[in-house]
């Protein structure tokens, strides 16, 4: 998956966040986004996901080639954030199982199982996730972000409220995405940082 | 700054014109009162077409034609002044169906040069249409400036077109509230009372309930970009549903607007024939001038956003 | 992408004339004599005073009684409560809101619909005329 | 599309009889409503087209009270941008629609059925006109709203905005079903009944398509 982007901006109530952003990244690459708090990094992240529209410039995506326009940039995208919720009415099965069936992916029991596996959340819990612990919801997300192995994998502070243990997890996502396809990380940990390739600072408002 | 001053002079002149101008019927409408009320004096205005005459019952004649050409003898109780210098008269007069003459009540002045028509029924009333009918056309054009600048901010993401549509709107609802005071005050004094729900009272009533909503969400939404994109999208959505209220409701249904169903004079508005040309000519300066008007408000709030803008800049 | 709005632009408006069309063959706020007769409920009915046909001002009772043709052509008393409307005699058209009782239409109001033709009538009859038409 | 669409569909109904935010609070809203009017009515004898009138605005505020839940409930838990993150923005609108249409035809048959039940003096003239008047006008209240609860659950004042920027928005579907429905109870006859139906369905296909066309720029931030 290649991203470029070039002279993004970002203003909410005509105040700019950021301005004149310009990157690219390729396929393989772990690109790592860094700032201090409120500098906007997760915007930016929202901007490369889709999920806002940017003020000024413009971000193409493609894979091997072939454009992918924003519209259908879910389909080969994932994307873990703090801020993200899921339905907490529903147990971690039934979640998964929800997600699958509007991505339009057949998912059974054993490769629910062996997701919930991967990320060490328990596969026999029929609770609602209502109950989670904020590691073990964290935990939930990786597995939302990961379920139709998109291309393009995008982390916002992927490790905020895991243990060593999960923050291993994490990382092990991240090696895996990178064989074939790209990661972006918005972040602060040092940690974090370590696994990035390449960085960008984002400056933000002064 | 010039033309400031000449849409000032423009408004005030033909709004000066619009009042001031005399109402005068001819003989015709006379005959017309006469049928129905043999106690109605009305404005008429004749040009003498001869000496005055003394009458036998101690009143004075003169023998008069009317704009049309028809001639009467004119009956005046005493001998007018300079009666036998005046070119024509503009005099109230009613018809006696008993004696068979036509007797002037009181003289006015002068034949005016121009006058408005004797309109049975709206008489001087019909004044107002040079203020309401602009209103309401003012109205349509402003919501329909503010929907355009809604599908423009849509498309394009710049919050100028946004406040261009608010400012629009703003106007709108001013111009929509105008409208219907004017027209309530005319239906009191026309059709009997303020309010009947009319088909065309019951569209502006809807219309003031759309912009009232537009302005109750704008204000109920922080984020100016997200506040923009909801306002135009429900410009837009009442824009395709109140149409059924503003322009094909009150013309298909029978009401007492001109302009509706049963109404076939087609009103005013719809169609030119049905008026004056002399109010016809005032009516559309007035509605000139309103449209420029409407433009040097959207010019005066740019300003003011303007400076609002930059003050929020220099803010600490 | 500009395709689908065109398409949608298109389908707006056809559907909207067809919504429109609709108004065409309805009358939702007013009702005829037979209905109001029917109902027995207050309504609006519209329709002509027919001048042929005496009127009547009862001091004692306020009341203002005339007859008056409706859509229909079906022609019913009117019994107003209270005084002669204003322009009652040129109107046009009036609009009788009240409900229909025991052979007349007893209206709490009548409001009247003037000629909207906003000029002179150049081809009126000369006064002198109405002394052969009137009597 | 129809697929995504259906899936969300399915995940609203499973989300809402686990829950269950609407339905008892709406069944209530009914009920209470409905007793109201009854008290109101005792000893008073009212035509079936002056009740028909009632049966409306029971309907509308009934749809005023409950049909926001759909896109509010996403919004206040967060969950709207996970649900931006799995699917389109037009099937999104298309589930949310679907589920809209059941939640009031549902609640409009429960309506309509104990309206029948409890007015002695309610009695229909064609029952089956009327229940397909009944049908058509669900039908528009769920397209018109669905696309104003979309607009509401992205501002503060929710709760009273949404009959605010409704009622314009719903009125000519209201004058032309309420008409509708008096023709079907009092005296019913196809020519005099048609230009409502039509109304209704252009309206119907109008505001439908507009909401198509204008959802995503609802939806995104």
């Amino acid at each position: 998956m290649q991203i470029s982007a070039t002279g993004i901006g970002k203003k909410f109530n005509r105040r700019s966040i950021f301005r004149e952003v310009d990157f690219s990244v390729e396929t393989g690459e772990v690109f790592g986004i860094i700032g201090r708090n409120g500098s906007g990094k997760s915007t930016l992240l929202r901007i490369i996901g889709g999920l806002l529209s940017p003020s000024a410039g413009s971000i193409s995506y493609g894979i091997n080639g072939t454009d992918v326009s924003v519209e259908h940039l879910h389909r080969v995208m994932g994307y873990a954030a703090p801020y993200l919720t899921l339905y907490e009415e529903f147990s971690a099965a039934e979640n998964i199982a929800l997600y699958a069936k509007i991505r339009g992916l057949q998912k059974g029991s054993s490769d629910i199982a062996a997701l919930l596996d991967r990320v060490g959340l328990p596969t026999d819990r029929k609770d609602p996730i209502r109950a989670y612990s904020s590691g073990m919801m964290q935990r939930m997300k990786l597995i939302f972000s990961i379920l139709h192995e998109p291309p393009l994998l995008l982390l916002d502070e992927p490790i905020s409220n895991l243990d060593r243990e999960g923050m291993a997890v994490v990382y092990d996502i991240v090696a895996e995405q990178k064989k074939t396809g790209t990661v972006i990380i918005a972040t602060n940990d040092d940690e974090d940082i370590a696994q990035c390739d390449r960085t960008l600072r984002v400056e933000g408002r002064a | 700054m010039w033309w400031k001053l000449l849409l000032f002079f423009w408004i005030a002149a033909f709004s000066a014109v619009g009042l001031v101008t005399p109402i005068a019927g001819s003989l015709t409408e006379l005959s017309m009162i006469a049928q129905w009320s043999a106690e109605k004096a009305i404005p008429v205005k004749f040009r003498t077409a001869g000496e005055p005459v003394s009458a036998e019952d101690g009143g004075w004649v003169i023998r008069g034609t009317d704009k049309h050409g028809h001639d009467a003898d004119f009956h005046f109780s005493a001998i007018p002044e300079n009666a036998g210098t005046r070119d024509g008269y503009l005099a109230t007069a009613r018809y006696d169906t008993t004696a068979h003459r036509v007797e002037v009540v009181e003289v006015l002045g002068e034949y005016p040069g121009f006058s408005f028509p004797f309109i049975p029924g709206l008489e001087e009333r019909a004044k107002i249409i040079f203020f309401h009918v602009p209103m309401a056309w003012m109205t349509v054009v402003a919501f329909l400036v503010s929907m355009w600048f809604g599908i423009q901010y849509l498309r394009k993401k710049d919050l100028e077109d946004d406040f261009r549509s608010v400012a629009s709107a703003g106007l709108g609802l001013l111009f929509c509230v105008l409208a219907t005071t004017t027209g309530s005050l005319w239906a009191k004094f026309n059709w009997g009372s303020f309010w009947n729900w009319d088909p065309r009272q019951t569209s502006i009533f809807v219309l003031l309930l759309v912009y009232g909503a537009y302005f109750a969400l704008r204000s109920a939404v922080e984020i100016e970009e997200k506040k923009a994109t909801l306002s135009a999208v429900y410009n837009i959505i009442a824009a395709a549903t109140v149409p059924f209220f503003i322009f094909i409701m009150p013309r298909i249904m029978p009401g007492l607007h001109p302009g509706s169903a049963d109404d076939n004079s087609a009103g005013p508005v719809v169609s030119s024939g049905g008026m004056d040309a002399i109010m016809r000519f005032v009516l559309y300066s007035m509605l000139g001038g309103f449209l420029v008007l409407y433009g040097w408000l959207m010019r005066i709030q740019g300003r003011l956003h303007r400076i609002k803008l930059k003050r929020a800049e220099l803010a600490p | 992408m500009k395709k689908r709005y065109l398409v949608g632009g298109v389908i707006v408006v056809v559907f909207l004339v067809i919504g429109g069309l609709s108004f065409l063959n309805s009358s939702v706020e007013y009702a005829t004599l037979s209905k109001a007769e029917k109902s027995g409920k207050k309504v609006q009915v519209t329709g002509k005073w027919v001048q042929d046909m005496s009127t009547h001002y009862d001091t004692q009772n306020n009341t203002f009684t005339f007859y008056m043709k409706d859509e229909d052509d079906r022609v019913a008393q009117v019994v107003l409560e209270g005084a002669k409307p204003n322009n009652f005699d040129i109107a046009t058209s009036v609009v009788a809101k009240g409900r229909y009782e025991e052979g007349a239409f007893y209206a709490s109001e009548v409001l009247t619909k003037c000629p909207s033709k906003y000029e002179g009538n150049p081809e009126g009859q000369h006064p002198d005329e109405i002394k052969k038409s009137s009597l | 599309m129809l697929k995504q669409a259906f899936a969300i569909f399915w995940k609203d109904l499973a989300s809402e009889l686990r829950t269950r935010y609407a339905i008892n609070a709406l069944l209530m809203f009914v009920v209470v409503t409905l007793a109201v009017i009854m008290f109101a009515l005792v000893g008073e004898t009212l035509s079936p087209g002056a009740l028909t009138g009632m049966l409306w605005v029971v309907m509308f505020f009934a749809a005023m009270s409950g049909l926001s839940r759909s896109f509010v409930a996403e919004e206040e838990r967060g969950t709207s941008m996970t649900l931006q993150l799995l699917a389109t923005p037009t099937a999104i609108y298309l589930g949310k629609l679907l589920f809209n249409l059941l939640l009031v035809l549902a609640l409009n048959i429960f309506i309509v059925l104990l309206f029948l039940l409890t007015m002695d003096q309610f009695t229909v003239a064609q029952i089956d006109l009327f229940w397909f008047v009944i049908l058509l006008g669900s039908i528009g209240i769920a397209s018109a709203t669905t696309i104003i609860a979309a607009i509401i659950a992205k501002a503060n004042t929710k709760g009273t905005l949404f009959p605010v920027l409704s009622f314009p928005v719903i009125l000519p579907l209201l004058m032309a079903g309420i008409s509708a429905t008096k023709i079907a109870v009092e005296e019913p006859m196809w020519d005099t009944v048609w230009p409502d139906l039509q109304l209704l369905g252009s309206y119907i296909v109008v505001v439908i398509t507009i909401s198509f066309l204008l959802f995503e720029f609802v939806w995104k931030d």
